[in-house]
């Protein structure tokens, strides 16, 4: 048998940089690295120099300076001499105010006309479709356009509400009336809905760096404790029925412990509600819900709903007929079916996808750009951006807070859709 | 490089525009720009190439505005823009001139009830953002110490029919911008501009800082269409008066006498051909703006100086 | 077929009805599909359907949950009549088990899980009794050590052996099946098969429609054979399969036997 | 029945009773099978009611000619009595034409229409490679709807003639060599490029002959320094020839055989045209890069795979009309003082990198769909990386996304009206704008958006509904 | 087997070594695949290689053409070393064919284009050359009227010719094969295997990794047991099948053959 002569160590060759396994993936690395260095340090060098010849400087100085513009729907403490920071923050805030309500409002109708499109009703599931279609296939922008021109044309005016005393004197009804027991207003300025006042409120306390609302803080420890305490109710129950076989009753429990304390708490704190009263020009007291906010939400809600409904629509269609087939044969109803086979199959399928949606939903909020909606955009990449004349700084600030805010959201949504998938594997 | 040199190199003017502002400055259905500050621009190109066509319009928008001029992408920004002092000087630009003096003022509907701004305690007021008006109204409120809801809308066109709707009480925005919206509202007779003029908006034409002799150009180029106004040159009669004038100045200002043109670096002729192309101020402002035209605006400040207005050119010499 | 002899002394038919299947019409749309089948079986029999693709075995053996509803005639199941009456079906459907073609196990459910979920949640059984009853027909079907993995890690003959321990957990008095080993291997067949067999000589009332001549042979008490929609003819298995009266069972037997 | 039982008479099939046929069962079927479904329909009625009633009589009082908005409005108060609303459609009539090409001249709308007919033939190879007669069927079409569209814009007869050689050319390529059609495609770009923007003929192919530069070095090194340093060298030389011997080159090709069509400017651009031009662009030009950008995501090279990853995670993070306002903005901070081009040619640019980000993911799908052994195959026959990638790979991998990709490209499509806010003429809210600044035109809200509207909604739906025919032929297509 | 008695005429073993394995290790992660793996495969020689599945046969065949990486001690084929350098790699890999159990053929290219890809790109022949010596082979295997399908419209065992045909093409001097057959039904098998004993009459040098005994027999002068990760014996084929020496490979034989 004939052998092969060892073959002698080769030393290092500058060829082997290229052909050698070892090293050609890190040659290529490296050489990667030095281009992007390069390509960076073009870009810094470049921005350096422009900014030079402008007589410019990178400096975020100005966010503390006084931004001097009113903000018409301000979560926060906020005036015209509250500083360029805090003006972002109102932004921020009602961004992520439009995205959150967007989201829920955007999967609820997402999942109702997903299954409505799946209905055995012709008619129905047609009108779901033609939805579906429409929204899908039409700019957003159109559609954010549309619902606030919509808003605003079909609304009557705070005026038409009004009660003078020639038409009570001859019984005549005002034009327009408010809605839910009087309590709120639509007018095409905005909704009027009441606001929460409290007669032996808790103040606040003043922690230095911020002040804590006490009475909101009352409120979110009762409802964790009612939820902490439902749950209770409900393991037990599971504990019961695994004991006996019987599931005992716990739907009276459960909304007795859901929403008891918090009645509890509302009536020890004398909560009433300041319904909107019209005085002057305008609805007076309550809170005044813009129709730009709302144009937004709706669109945004509507249009991502779309998408959502063919993702849902596409997840129930993938658990095949002989689940729900042989979940029946067992002898289990058809609620049960859905709750116990089809949905946690199907949620397999649906989160991936509908993560993207969320994602998107939350980028498209920039633009109430087209219904002049003061979000981040507004503050920081409109009015700031324009009153300072710092664009670089801005926008390069208001990509840093966009990408954040996506990041976590994938972050959030790809943990719950591990534990999700572990579940089930 | 000179901003001129580029201009001529390139064989047009760019012009940053508004994207469509009744009577200033929009394309018409075919597609040729029409208005006030467009006919500036159009003076401006006619002064440099002797053709009043060679200028191109780039719409800009609030945002994008003083960006395209520092950028080089338009050579000149004629767009209703306020003169600021923080404009004029952290922004690096340079404003040279004023075309039209306009203020902040408040339209209602005359059924309201109101006749001064002081009474709009508690009203929703529709204001365009990105412009220095939001800050003139929060400064208003607040001096007078009355509160308001403010509503912003994207553009003029938005603001109008928010408050046509009802959606606001009071529309808030320069004086000439109300002005033209209530020429067009159906039912003009119920509208009423209220008498406070809450702020100083100079509107004018705007370069970039560093390029002095650009800044003339510009300047003296409409400084020019004034002068032609105060003498009585119109585009019918320029070449009239430029064969019959004794006028000195007038000869200056018709490239007959001296050589002011080619101090700027342009031809001798050019103030004559941008009168000759878009006629004096006076005609520019009564064929866009004026009284007559759908948007009907007085004069007021921007009558000539002779005439108690506010419009008053230096001396060519 | 099983190795052991079979075992037939348990296998024996009573006199109770236990389905009664009478003039009962169905129509998919305007397609006759089941026509005017008169049917009895008693507790304890053990009947074998067979037939051509698309002569309505399986539409047959699916009106008899109410997989699938019937227009005309008359279903009684166990003393119940089917009709629109959800009670009634519920009560029919936790007598009856069933076992598919391709299985339809829970993949998101442990083996476990899926033989205790529906006596959990239908019989109200406690859960630590569901599954022991669980484990107990696992260890039936031969594979207790799989209760929990997961449907997608077992082979398809275990698959199919989960699934009649499922239907089994239920203690259904009668056991439909829809041709349980054709989506199988040949030797998982086997397995499957066994199983059945084992089910059979515990007396259990069997429907199964499956083209396995040599299960008939062995435990059928009675062979249905069905064709467009029709029951063409029934008989003993041995009779059957030896002498055939209708030319369409000539010709189907010899198609089927001939391979 | 007893228990031996053989029939003799088969039953004939029997007409199903009649709550099973007609009107009767459909309607029981599809609207009032049981309780919950019956009241789902009369809602539905309801919803559909009021929305008719609503909109119906505004439809119906259309009015199709008139100057201006006042007067359509006393024409509608005229024949449908006071306060009476409706449609205002005679402002469509006049100025559709800025909808549809913006300020494009209007002696020159063939080219758009001409470049818009060649994409569809250009796009042929891509979707059908090889089948004759599917592309002829496509030819067929391209040739009808030039016939139509170039004498409805008035071409000139130089266009016409030079359109049917091209299709003339294209038909004869696609029954001698059906693969070759793939050539029309490649140099489709710089035609589109030069019938769009016009100028001199020489642009387009002094630019085109840098991808020949960068072919010629890439053939000239390969045999010596393998493939991907010599694609370096070439993606080097093409760069060098772009930024220093182009212009130059095409200058004095331009004096020295002149010969060209009459150039438009960018902002003469508007409306559709524009959605379109930006759309089809940046969709074209970001299949390279995102196929890179694939192939880098896929790496097990961490540092290019990072690189890969951050830039389409950046992208794909950050709204896309922040890299619109990037594009007006910013780009000038970042490149040499003194650059400044086009802000159309800057928003591709960014719209190019978002859409290549998104594209990116699109391929990687294709990809992992694609099983292992095709690698190893590939590998055991000795193709190299790239080969193996361009051979075997990508091929497959592409045609599986070609629908995700149609579905990129409608996204894409639909976000171009996001260049209003950066101040260009885009037809939602671009040109609706100076129409309504137009006095006559000024508070007219509904009819341009409803008209843009629906001209989206049909190519969107077109497209949406094409992808999922080839989906489904991809799917059974045994290939 | 083939129907024609097997003419070992051509089937002589040179004494130069074709691949040459020697203190041969290989790990996935920490599991230790293959174990001091030493063998001298002599140009002309062909080799079976069997074993329980898991055994590591696969890894051992594809550490031959650097499909994977080994990490201790030595592969040279034809005289060349598997080392990280790439042209060595590129040299072994256009020396030795492989064909893969699953075939993998390019389904975007017809059978001819199949064939001809790898020579034009890799060896650069001339399109109109590679396209007769693809013919030429697929001639060879039987079918060349299919020159101009898609591998989708082929059967298995046709695929499974093609792709023996693809590597043929290469001109290698070493052919793989990892289990070439059991991916086919049975009619199939026999097409294929008739292909390999056709190759080995002429010849080639082959690795095989099969479980075709039949084949092994017949045409292999050296069948090896693998087990664990290791070459566990090593033989004759006729010493081996009747003489086997380990418990291992008793036990082996006694299952494979049994049924
Ligand atoms: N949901 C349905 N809608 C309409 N027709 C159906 C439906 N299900 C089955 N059919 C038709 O009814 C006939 C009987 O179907 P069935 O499944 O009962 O046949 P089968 O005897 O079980 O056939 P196989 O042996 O193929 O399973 C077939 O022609 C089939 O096409
Ligand atoms: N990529 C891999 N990563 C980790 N372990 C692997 C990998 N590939 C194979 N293995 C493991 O290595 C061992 C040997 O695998 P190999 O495929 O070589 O076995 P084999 O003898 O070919 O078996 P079979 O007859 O089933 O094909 C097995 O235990 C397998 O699980
Ligand atoms: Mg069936
Ligand atoms: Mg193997």
């Amino acid at each position: 048998m004939a052998v092969a002569s060892d073959v002698p160590k080769e030393s290092f060759r500058l060829s082997m940089l290229i052909y050698d396994t070892r090293y050609r993936s890190v040659t290529i690395q490296v050489f990667v690295l030095i281009l992007f260095a390069l390509f960076l340090a073009w870009l810094l060098n470049n921005t350096a120099n422009n900014l030079a010849t402008r007589g410019k400087e990178f400096n975020f100085g100005f966010l503390w300076q006084r931004a001097g513009y009113d903000i018409g729907q301000a979560l926060i403490p906020y005036t015209n001499d509250s500083t360029h920071f805090r003006a972002l923050l109102v932004g921020l805030i009602n961004t992520l105010v439009v995205a959150i309500i967007g989201c829920v409002l955007a999967t609820v109708i997402g999942v109702v006309v997903g299954v409505l499109r799946l209905s055995k009703n012709w008619l129905v599931a047609g009108l779901m479709t033609v939805y579906v279609e429409m929204f899908r296939n039409v700019p957003l922008l159109l559609w954010i356009l549309l619902s606030y021109v919509i808003l605003s044309e079909t609304t009557p005016q705070p005026r038409d509400f009004r009660v003078t005393d020639e038409m009570a004197a001859a019984g005549e009804a005002p034009a327009a009336s408010m809605i839910l027991w009087d309590s709120v207003a639509v007018t095409n300025r905005g909704t009027n809905i009441p606001s929460p006042l409290f007669d032996r409120g808790l103040g606040s306390a003043d922690l230095g760096f911020m002040s804590v609302n006490l009475t909101t803080l009352a409120y979110i420890l009762v409802i964790a404790g009612s939820v902490w305490v439902n749950r209770r109710i409900l393991a037990s129950a599971r504990a019961q029925q695994e004991a006996t076989g019987d599931r005992p009753v716990t739907w009276w429990k459960s909304i007795l412990v859901l929403f008891g304390p918090v009645i509890a708490l509302s009536v020890a704190l004398g909560l009433h509600l300041e319904i909107p009263e019209l005085r002057g020009f305008n609805f007076q007291g309550g809170i005044l819900v813009a129709h730009s906010f709302t144009a937004l939400v709706i669109a945004l809600a509507l249009y991502t709903a779309a998408f959502i409904a063919e993702i849902v629509r596409a997840g129930i269609l993938a658990i095949s007929r002989g689940q729900s087939e042989a979940a029946f044969a067992l002898g289990l109803r058809p609620g049960r079916t859905m709750n116990l086979i089809i949905l946690p199959q199907a949620l397999r399928v649906i989160i991936p996808p509908l993560i993207s949606q969320y994602l998107n939903l939350t980028k498209n909020t920039s633009l109430g750009i087209a219904v002049s909606y003061l979000d981040l955009r507004g503050t920081l990449g409109g009015i700031t951006l324009n009153q300072t004349g710092r664009e670089l700084e801005c926008m390069l600030l208001m990509m840093l807070i966009y990408l954040t805010i996506s990041l976590i959201i994938s972050a959030l949504m790809n943990f719950y859709n591990s534990t999700v998938q572990i579940k089930a594997r | 490089q000179a901003t001129l040199e580029a201009v001529k190199a390139r064989g047009e003017l760019i012009c940053g525009s508004n994207t469509g502002l009744t009577g200033f400055g929009a394309p018409d259905a075919s597609g040729n720009w029409t208005g006030f500050d467009v006919d500036l621009c159009r003076a401006l190109a006619a002064a440099i190439f002797g053709d009043a066509t060679k200028v191109r319009f780039v719409p800009t928008t609030g945002e994008t505005r003083f960006t395209a001029l520092q950028s080089g992408e338009v050579d000149v920004l004629i767009r209703n823009s306020t003169w600021t002092y923080s404009r004029d000087t952290e922004l690096a630009l340079d404003f040279v001139a004023v075309n039209y003096y306009d203020g902040q003022g408040f339209m209602v509907k005359s059924d309201l009830g109101v006749s001064s701004a002081k009474e709009l305690d508690g009203a929703t007021v529709c204001i365009q953002t990105g412009t220095t008006t939001e800050l003139n109204l929060a400064d208003f409120f607040k001096q007078n110490n009355i509160s308001y809801q403010p509503v912003t809308v994207a553009d003029d066109s938005e603001a109008q029919r928010q408050y046509l709707a009802g959606a606001c009480d009071a529309y808030t925005t320069d004086a000439s911008g109300l002005a033209a919206s209530r020429a067009t509202m159906p039912d003009a007779a119920n509208h009423i501009i209220l008498p406070e003029i809450i702020s100083k908006e100079p509107l004018g034409p705007v370069v970039r800082h560093g390029d002095n002799n650009w800044g003339d150009i510009v300047r003296w180029t409409y400084y020019a269409l004034l002068i032609a106004e105060e003498k009585g040159i119109t585009k019918a009669n320029v070449e009239e008066v430029a064969t019959s004038t004794a006028d000195e100045e007038v000869k200056r200002l018709l490239g007959l006498s001296g050589d002011m043109g080619v101090k700027i670096g342009l031809d001798n002729a050019a103030f004559k051909n941008a009168i000759a192309a878009v006629g004096n101020y006076g005609e520019v402002f009564a064929a866009n703006i004026g009284e007559g035209t759908a948007i009907n605006l007085a004069r007021g400040l921007n009558a000539l100086w002779t005439q108690g207005g506010l419009q008053y050119a230096p001396p060519l010499r | 077929m099983s190795e052991h002899a079979i075992d037939r002394s348990k296998m024996k038919v009573s006199d109770e009805v236990a389905i009664q299947i009478s003039g009962m019409n169905k129509w998919y749309g305007t397609f006759h599909v089941l026509r005017d089948i008169n049917m009895t079986v008693q507790r304890g029999e053990r009947i074998v359907i067979c037939g051509p693709s698309g002569s309505g075995k399986s539409t047959l053996i699916r009106c008899i949950n109410r997989l699938e509803e019937h227009q005309q005639g008359q279903i009684v199941v166990d003393g119940t009549e089917l009709t629109n009456d959800l009670k009634n079906i519920d009560k029919v459907r936790s007598e009856v088990g069933m076992v598919f073609q391709h299985f339809n196990l829970f993949p998101h459910l442990t083996i476990l899980e899926n033989c205790t979920l529906a006596p959990i949640w239908v019989r109200k059984v406690p859960k630590k009794e569901a599954e022991e009853t669980a484990m107990h027909f696992l260890r039936k079907v031969k594979i207790p050590e799989q209760a929990n993995k997961y449907p997608g890690q077992l082979s398809g003959g275990q698959q199919q052996r989960v699934a009649i321990a499922r239907s089994l957990c239920m203690k259904p008095r009668i056991m439909l099946f829809d041709e349980p080993t054709s989506a199988l291997d040949p030797e998982m067949i086997k397995e499957v098969l066994d199983t059945m067999i084992q089910l059979a000589e515990e007396g259990m009332t069997m429907l199964c429609v499956t083209h396995e001549m040599g299960f008939a042979q062995a435990v059928a008490n009675r062979v249905i054979f069905m064709d467009q929609g029709q029951i063409v003819e029934q008989n003993e298995p041995k009779e059957f399969f030896n002498n055939p009266k209708s030319d369409r069972t000539k010709l189907f037997l010899s198609q089927i036997l001939g391979h | 029945m007893d228990k031996h039982f053989a029939r003799t008479e088969m039953l004939p099939p029997l007409a199903p009773p009649v709550t099973e046929r007609g009107v009767v069962k459909w309607l029981r079927e599809n609207l009032f099978s049981g309780p919950f479904n019956t009241i789902l329909t009369l809602v539905a009625l309801v919803v559909i009611y009021k929305l008719v009633s609503a909109a119906l009589p505004w439809w119906l009082n259309s009015v199709w000619t008139a100057e201006s908005l006042s007067q359509c409005r006393e024409i509608v108060a005229a024949t449908a009595g006071e306060g009476a609303s409706g449609a205002c459609w005679a402002m469509i009539r006049e100025r559709w034409h800025q909808f549809i090409f913006g300020f494009y001249p209007p002696d020159l709308w063939w080219r758009p229409v001409l470049a818009f007919g060649l994409l569809i033939a250009a796009l042929g190879p891509v979707l059908y490679s090889g089948q004759k007669r599917s592309l002829t069927i496509l030819l067929g079409i391209v040739a009808a709807y030039l016939v139509v569209t170039l004498s409805l814009t008035g071409a000139p007869t130089g266009a016409f003639v030079a359109a049917a050689v091209v299709v003339v050319a294209l038909f004869a390529a696609v029954q001698v060599a059906p693969g070759r059609m793939l050539l029309f495609t490649a140099i489709y770009p710089a035609l589109c490029f030069w019938l769009l923007w016009g100028g001199s003929i020489w642009t387009p192919v002094v630019a085109m002959l840098g991808f020949v530069v960068m072919g010629v070095v890439y053939m000239a090194l390969v045999g010596r320094f393998g493939p991907t340093a010599s694609a370096i060298a070439g993606v080097v030389a093409a760069v060098l020839w772009w930024l220093f011997l182009d212009i130059p080159i095409t200058q004095a090709l331009a004096d020295m055989i002149g010969g060209g069509l009459r150039s438009v400017e960018s902002d003469e651009f508007g409306g559709f045209l524009l959605a379109i031009t930006i759309g089809v662009t940046a969709i074209s030009f970001s299949l390279p890069i995102g196929i890179l950008l694939a192939l880098g995501r896929q790496s097990d090279m961490l540092i290019v795979k990072t690189l890969c990853v951050g830039f389409i995670e950046f992208i794909r993070g950050v709204p896309l009309i922040t890299l619109l306002f990037t594009a007006s903005l910013l780009l000038q901070y970042f490149l040499p003082p003194g650059t400044n081009f086009d802000i159309i040619l800057r928003v591709i640019i960014l719209v190019t990198l978002f859409a290549a980000a998104y594209l990116a993911e699109v391929i990687r799908g294709g990809l992992a769909a694609l099983p292992r052994g095709q690698y190893e195959a590939a590998d055991a026959l000795g193709l190299d990386y790239w080969r193996a990638q361009r051979l075997i790979i990508l091929p497959q991998a592409l045609k599986i996304s070609i629908p995700a990709i149609v579905s990129t490209f409608i996204g894409l499509f639909k976000d171009t009206t996001l260049v209003a806010f950066v101040g260009l003429m885009d037809p939602l809210k671009g040109v609706t704008q100076i129409v309504r600044a137009d006095i006559n035109w000024k508070g007219i809200y509904w009819e341009p958006y409803i008209f843009v509207g629906a001209i989206f909604f049909v190519i969107c739906f077109g497209m949406s509904r094409y992808s999922m025919y080839l989906e489904r032929k991809l799917k059974t297509d045994h290939r």
